[in-house]
């Protein structure tokens, strides 16, 4: 019994890690890009949410939907204006300018809204519960599992089944080859990492309801974002959505043992699974 | 027999691209590669040195197995080899890269290696550029490094691989004398080439590569003769 | 006839005015508040482990941005010698470095099998891992942490001696010999680097970064080669981390596992000075300290800052600041190359 | 229709071309041959954008395109089979086809259909992943791609290297309907005879350099070998 | 009133107060009247004599380490002052104590604070007395005390599910031996600890099973906000519903309270300073009343807990300082603050180990607590009302403790 809630608990928690890391495995895929400020990133787009909801008084869905054309158009020119030049076979650059990034991003956000813990309201869902008869769950998150399921199904149906998509993907294998189609490959990735930041709003949306959040919390959530991307494979948006289970049951697992493992015990399924398979579970041909 | 190979194949997926091929080298020996682009030439030259490993079949180096024995413990026994593209290392002078051949190849002191890489790049023409980073070198000088480098890993077996490729007849006859003065030394030589003549004039055997598969190997004479060579090496009605 | 060296004018000007700021550095207690005493001190610490991290990164191309992982363990292994084996914490520096070396072996077993991103972040994870298990050793404090006993501080090897000479005050003199002991550490670890450079390590060093399947041809044992510089690179780093928590005197997971503090500026020093070159770490350790120095007190500010100019290097001047002057000038202060002297030869670096 | 003024192109410090100057006409065909490491592949990628010139080093119709991105040159009509065909690996044959009329849409005979009647076994073959095809079937698609956006403009590096001679005989029996449907050709070749079969004017490079210029029907074997080899045969 | 005429100030020179605090960072909120009452201090008649010189340290443990180390060698500051959780006291009290600087620090349970300190927290026969670093604020058998007595007013069956994180508070409140724990099943209560979590924690399932299966009516802890809003959220969607909630940390400022919405209505915590506390202040002569209601009318903010000890650390200095006659002389400081006593805004301070076991009575001064539940309003704002002072009877109570919905 308890086990059985410990294991849907992990598969919820699961579906958030996965949200988190969508956007990233959308850019980590498509540009090798390994983005260290997604994490101030997500905070970043909710307290943009927040903003809507406290300064125009919109409802927090309404809100995300306001937030998500101008975070599409902060990706964008972030891509273009910084990213796209730093991008190349050494991984440092980048690497390096997304952590100038993060640093910038998290102080800014703390000059501008001090330190304080925010929370997005969401009135009578934040309690809200569903009895499923064997568990009782959070109807916040199976929502949160639900987008992301729906954002993993909503971005591969566009990688795979778009013209935009196909060229996301030739893109992501051969940027030159691509540019002999007429693709120009700094517009792909500057979509891309627009995408990103839509799906990154939907993250915040989730994030910033489900629990508080300051400028501060970003790189800590990034790391089991990186994991959940890596244990799926490079490009595998549901290899995505499995690696953030797997986190998220690993945790909750780990924490029914003892608290102390909650957290030990994610990191630790990564090591393992990097042990057996160091390219992921549902790895691309080529990468 | 300095190198044998016996069934030796490989595939990249689907593509067989060496198919069961079994050679024998004696010792002091000059023997010649040729066959069309895409052959398996230089792959063959991969497998001997090991940089690919074979998917079946079994390699031979002073008779000892080595089939699976990494590249760099076969170059240390005596396998040296330039690459078809040059790879010089592009941030080390002429002379460090030399240096670095010599000093793990071999295995010994640097500072024991100087005079004997002093000596290549004299033999090699590279002696003026000792000092001039390998980034920056011609397509000439690429190729002459490549040959140098090779010869700074002390090697028994030395597998040249299109070096002469490019290059006029004056720089060419000045190659073919150098390499007959290293295998007048005694080193065993297998040379791709395309320029046929330079080839013939070195080697002592020619051995017809096409589709992964030797479809000839003999005296140069011979296999120059054979019709369906010329038509498959220069796609030259004859 | 030949010979082959790698002397050059500006090498040999470097080698006697390094040798004389190490003389003088050895000496300035005596003239030197504490206050420069403890700027230097953390100046020299973080030049350590910029220098150590160029040597992986810049020369052995291992983004590791797990080094915090080593800082930490060599710091709590430093703790663990003091207060529950009773050494002093001289001595106990050393444990730091040799857990450090100890953590290194599996860490590199592990992250060895990852490529590019996945290794970074396969370091991270690492470093992560040992935060959270150290977080767990309760006779150390576990989250909390915990401070050298009194009777430790007071008690290091050759703290009297410090006072008698200089007749400073217990702190003060404690603060000499942390420094003294980070002055050997740089000019260890720094000279270190470059014997490593000048050795036939550093041309396999090259070769590698150049060509990894052309240096396999010539006998390079590229795999042994990441051991090596992972180890080495893990050792120097845990003595450091011992240091500079020797220094602070408390320690806890969060602070010595500090992703931020060890691994993150670290790399923007590196990074903004010129990653792959002796000098770029020295020139970045210096413009840190000035912009810390000079911004430090604006708190969040201090930090943006730092982060845009982190961006703006990358984006302007990719090689570093010390790129852009040797570029300028040619000028190579630690010279590696090897140039062939003789008869017929030209050029020349 | 194009031409080249002077194009040189390095790679770092390494100089791959020299002054080269060529031309092509159009609906012509013309084959550029020359031995390994020629600095024929660059030629191509210099023409397609792929590395960045000056811009009057390339003129299209009179307009420097140089110093156009390939994306750019491509949009002008001029697409190119790279050497070793590249085909996207994580795309489907078609999706190759596909990708290749994504951007430019021309009015011409070539759209998906027209393909699989070129190379019927494509149409087969549409569902696999490009690269679990034969390096001859490959080869086709990496030629469908190409046409795909009607170029004025076909740019064709080593469309034979390494297929065996049957394939390479179905392969450059598409050339004359590629023809046929209006576009230029410019084939790269070390395979010297099927070369001249197919072009109208053929240009020789070595070591960076054109060293011999001719109509296909005029020239001799004897010259071929001196440009090739650099000597007499 | 203090005597101030002391002979410190006939040379001339001021005195310089250090004051490490979190200004940025996630400790911030306990900064946030820093400016306030360091100018008010500075202003007051008592502060004339004083230079204060605050160092940021951004709410990480090495940088307060270091700042405070600036302090003394750069700023040659002759007191250090520290406050704001044992992340902040600790490294400054540790450098303090080990460059030989006299430290007042606050606003930490003393436990964390002194034992936090010792090298082996877990074994007692090693812990020392320190020589400078001096400590007032309360301590854990306080919480117990004032827990307690707040559950006792309800109606349950004395099952307590403990949150406690691994972090310095978060060991010292669960540590078997020294915490919670014995003091709760002294008073009748018995307490399910599932283990220390690490903050930051995504998933509080585990706990919420692990009070579920014990049947406990009431939670209790030391979280921080975000964790405890995790855990409030999960643990009433997985049908866990505690009669009383009474944590610390989480739920100290009134923004923390206001992010929970109708859920934030009757937690309870403990109350270390309020607006209707009965003192003075010695150096403003402002009642706590005045104390918070000046400062909201000069920064628009609503009062704090920390701002009653901020202040205090400010009266204490003044009053130190007033009693020695070298200012540069470390030991006459540590003297003398060992010798205070005297009354401030958060109640009486004296070193004179009242209530405080005998290996930290030197060190070690406690100031009163009271317990609170925070009510809504009808504005959506939260008052804290009061509800418990059995410790400290000297403080009002404003109503009576009520059982969650
Ligand atoms: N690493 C690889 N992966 C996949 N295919 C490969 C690889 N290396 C070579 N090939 C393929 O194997 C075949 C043989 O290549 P190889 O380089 O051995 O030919 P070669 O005879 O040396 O030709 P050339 O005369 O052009 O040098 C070619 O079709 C080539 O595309
Ligand atoms: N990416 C590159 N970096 C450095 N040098 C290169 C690069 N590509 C080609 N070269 C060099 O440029 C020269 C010309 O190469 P190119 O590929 O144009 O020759 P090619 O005539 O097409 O030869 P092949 O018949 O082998 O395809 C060669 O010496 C080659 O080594
Ligand atoms: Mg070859
Ligand atoms: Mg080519």
């Amino acid at each position: 019994m308890i086990w059985v809630d410990t294991l849907v608990q992990g598969i919820l928690l699961g579906g958030l890690y996965a949200l988190f890391a969508a956007g990233l495995s959308l850019v980590f895929g498509i540009m090798r890009l390994v983005n260290l400020a997604h994490g101030d990133l997500i905070v970043f787009a909710a307290y943009l949410v927040l903003m809507g909801v406290t300064l125009l008084g919109l409802s927090p869905w309404t809100a995300a939907l306001v937030a998500m054309p101008l975070m599409f158009g902060l990706g964008w020119l972030l891509q273009t204006a910084v990213l796209n030049r730093v991008l190349g076979k050494d991984i440092l650059p980048p690497l390096l300018v997304t952590f100038g990034l993060s640093v910038a991003l998290q102080n800014g956000l703390l000059e501008a809204f001090s330190a304080d813990s925010r929370r997005i309201p969401a009135g009578a869902l934040e309690g809200a519960s569903l009895d499923l008869g064997l568990v009782t769950v959070g109807v916040m998150p199976l929502l949160t599992f639900a987008s992301a399921v729906l954002a993993i199904v909503a971005l591969n149906g566009l990688f795979y089944h778009t013209p935009l998509g196909r060229a996301f993907r030739a893109t992501s294998d051969d940027a030159v080859t691509a540019g002999l189609m007429g693709i120009e490959p700094k517009r792909i990735f500057a979509m891309a990492t627009g995408i990103a930041m839509v799906v990154v709003t939907i993250a915040a949306l989730y994030l910033g309801m489900r629990s508080n959040f300051d400028p501060a919390i970003g790189p800590a959530r990034l790391i089991y974002a990186f994991e959940a991307v890596i244990i799926g494979g490079l490009g595998s948006l549901w290899g995505t959505l499995a690696g953030g289970v797997i986190i998220g049951v690993a945790q909750t697992f780990g924490a029914a043992v003892n608290p102390e493992w909650q957290i030990l015990a994610g990191h630790i399924a990564f090591l393992i699974v990097m042990l057996l398979k160091p390219r992921g579970l549902f790895p691309r041909a080529v990468d | 027999m300095i190198l044998r190979l016996e069934n030796v194949s490989k595939s990249f997926g689907a593509l067989k691209v060496t198919d069961a091929v079994t050679i024998s080298v004696p010792r002091g020996e000059a023997l010649g590669i040729i066959g069309p682009n895409g052959a398996g030439k230089s792959t063959l030259f991969n497998l001997i040195t090991g940089n690919l490993l074979a998917n079946a079949g079994r390699i031979e180096f002073l008779g000892r197995d080595v089939t699976r024995v990494p590249a760099m413990e076969r170059v240390r026994m005596g396998v040296g080899r330039s690459f078809q593209i040059p790879q010089p290392f592009e941030g080390l002078t002429v002379f460090e890269n030399l240096l670095t051949a010599a000093a793990f190849g071999r295995g010994g002191r640097e500072a024991d290696m100087v005079d004997a890489c002093a000596q290549i790049l004299e033999e090699t023409e590279l002696l003026k550029k000792a000092n001039v980073v390998a980034g920056s070198l011609s397509l000439l000088d690429r190729k002459r490094l490549e040959l140098a480098r090779a010869l700074a890993t002390g090697p028994e077996l030395l597998l040249l691989d299109e070096i002469a490729g490019g290059l006029t007849e004056g720089e060419c006859k000045a190659l073919v004398a150098t390499i007959r003065g290293i295998h007048a030394r005694g080193t065993t030589i297998i040379w791709i080439e395309h320029v046929l003549h330079a080839l013939t004039s070195v080697v002592e055997r020619l051995l017809v590569l096409d589709f992964g598969r030797v479809i000839g190997i003999g005296a140069p004479d011979e296999i120059m003769a054979s019709k369906a060579v010329r038509e498959i090496y220069l796609g030259l009605e004859v | 006839m030949y010979r082959s060296t790698t002397r050059t004018r500006a090498g040999a000007a470097t080698a006697i005015v390094v040798l004389a700021l190490a003389v003088a550095g050895l000496a300035l207690p005596a003239v030197a508040s504490r206050s420069v005493i403890q700027d230097l001190f953390f100046i020299l610490t973080m030049l350590t482990l910029a220098q150590i991290w160029n040597l992986l990164a810049g020369y052995g191309g291992l983004v590791s941005v797990g080094q915090q992982a080593f800082v930490g363990l060599g710091a709590y292994a430093m703790f663990a010698g003091v207060i529950l084996l009773g050494w002093n914490p001289v001595w106990a520096i050393l444990l730091g470095g040799l857990a450090a070396l100890v953590l290194a072996v599996p860490t590199a077993y592990f992250a060895f099998r990852l490529q590019g991103a996945y290794f970074a972040i396969g370091t991270w994870v690492i470093a992560e891992v040992t935060r959270l298990l150290i977080a767990q050793w309760k006779a150390l404090g576990g989250g909390t942490g915990t401070s050298l006993p009194r009777e430790a501080t007071s008690n290091i090897l050759g703290t009297d001696l410090i006072r008698a000479l200089f007749s400073v005050r217990e702190a003060a003199a404690r603060d000499i010999l942390a420094y003294w002991l980070a002055l050997v550490l740089v000019v260890a670890v720094t000279g270190g680097i470059y014997w490593l450079l000048r050795s036939r390590l550093g041309l396999a060093l090259s070769a590698v970064r150049d060509n990894v399947e052309a240096a396999r041809s010539v006998g390079v044992d590229a795999r042994r080669l990441k051991w090596a510089v992972f180890l080495i690179a893990a050792a120097a780093t845990g003595l450091t981390g011992a240091l500079i928590f020797l220094q602070t005197a408390r320690i806890s997971p969060d602070a010595a596992f500090a992703v931020t503090d060890w691994t993150a500026y670290v790399i923007f020093i590196v990074v903004i000075g010129g990653i792959g070159t002796i000098e770029g770490p020295i020139v970045g350790v210096l413009v840190f300290f000035v912009l810390r120095s000079a911004l430090a007190d604006y708190g969040s500010w201090y930090l943006m800052t730092l982060g845009l100019i982190a961006i703006a290097v990358m984006l302007f001047a990719p090689k570093g600041l010390w790129g852009l002057i040797s570029a300028r000038s040619g000028l190579h202060l630690f010279p590696v190359r090897r140039r062939l002297v003789g008869p017929k030869i030209e050029g020349g670096i | 229709m194009l031409q080249t003024h002077g194009l040189t192109a390095s790679y770092g410090q390494f100089r791959a071309l020299f002054g080269v100057d060529i031309a092509v006409g159009e609906g012509e065909c013309v084959a550029i041959i020359g031995a390994n490491g020629a600095g024929k592949s660059t030629l191509m990628r210099s023409i397609t954008g792929v590395i960045r010139n000056e811009p009057g080093m390339v003129l299209h119709r009179g307009e420097p395109i140089g110093a156009l991105s390939s994306a750019e040159v491509m949009k002008r009509g001029i697409a190119m089979v790279p050497e070793g065909r590249r085909l996207f690996p994580s795309l489907t044959v078609e999706e190759n086809l596909l990708i290749g009329g994504q951007v430019r849409k021309a009015q011409g005979p070539w759209n998906l259909e027209a393909i699989y009647d070129l190379f019927p076994i494509l149409r087969e073959r549409r569902k696999n992943p490009g690269t679990a095809l034969s390096g001859g079937q490959q080869q086709m698609v990496a030629i469908g791609r190409a046409l795909m956006s009607n170029p004025e403009l076909l740019l064709c590096d080593e469309i034979s290297l390494g297929l065996a001679p049957v394939v390479i005989r179905d392969i450059y029996a598409a050339l004359p309907k590629i023809r046929a449907g209006g576009a230029a050709v410019v084939v790269v070749e070390q395979d010297i005879g099927k070369a001249l079969a197919v072009a109208d004017r053929v240009y020789c490079m070595m070591e960076g350099r054109v060293t011999l210029a001719a109509q296909a029907a005029a020239v001799s074997r004897q010259d071929i070998h001196a440009a090739y080899f650099g000597e007499a045969a | 009133g203090v005597g101030l005429a002391a002979p410190a100030i006939a040379q001339g020179a001021k005195i310089k107060l250090g004051y490490v605090s979190p200004q940025t960072g996630p400790l911030a909120g306990f900064a946030e009247s820093d400016a306030y009452n360091i100018k008010a201090f500075l202003e007051s008649e008592a502060g004339k004599n004083f230079d204060v010189i605050v160092k940021d340290s951004q709410s990480n443990p090495n940088r307060a380490a270091e700042v405070a180390k600036s302090l003394i060698v750069d700023d040659e500051i002759d007191l250090m002052l520290v406050g704001s959780t044992p992340e902040n006291t600790n490294p400054v009290a540790t450098t303090c104590e080990a460059e030989g600087m006299p430290v007042i620090s606050t606003t930490a349970p003393w436990q964390p604070w002194f034992i936090g300190q010792q090298g082996n927290p877990g074994d007692p026969s090693s812990w020392k007395p320190f020589d400078f670093a001096f400590h007032y604020f309360w301590g854990l058998e306080d919480i117990i005390a004032v827990y307690t007595s707040m559950w006792k007013q309800l109606d349950t069956n004395g099952k307590v599910g403990g949150l406690f994180p691994n972090d310095a508070d978060g060991n010292a409140w669960g540590d078997p031996k020294n915490g919670l724990k014995p003091g709760l099943e002294a008073a009748g209560f018995s307490l399910t600890d599932p283990g220390r979590y690490q903050n930051l924690s995504d998933d509080f399932t585990a706990q919420v099973n692990a009070f579920k299966a014990a049947n406990a009516e009431i939670v209790t802890g030391v979280v921080i906000p975000p964790d405890f809003t995790t855990f409030w959220n999960q643990a009433r969607q997985q049908g866990f519903r505690p009669k009383a909630v009474t944590v610390a940390k989480a739920i100290l400022f009134p923004q923390s309270v206001e992010t929970l919405g109708d859920a934030g209505n009757n937690l309870s915590s403990e109350v270390w300073w309020s607006a209707s506390h009965p003192f003075k202040s010695s150096l403003t002569g402002q009642s706590s009343a005045e104390l918070a209601a000046d400062f909201t009318a000069k920064t628009g903010r609503p009062w704090t807990q920390p701002i009653g000890f901020s202040h205090s650390l400010f009266e204490v200095a003044a009053n130190v300082m007033g009693r020695v006659s070298d200012p540069s002389d470390a030991e006459a400081i540590a003297a003398a603050i060992a010798a205070t006593d005297m009354t401030t805004v958060v109640g009486k301070v004296a070193w004179n180990g009242a209530g405080v076991p005998p290996f930290a009575a030197k060190n070690v001064c406690k100031t009163p607590l009271v317990g609170g539940q925070w009510r809504k309003k009808a504005d959506g704002g939260f008052d804290l009302v009061i509800v418990e002072n059995a410790t400290a009877p000297e403080i009002p109570t404003a109503g009576k403790m009520e059982a969650l919905a």
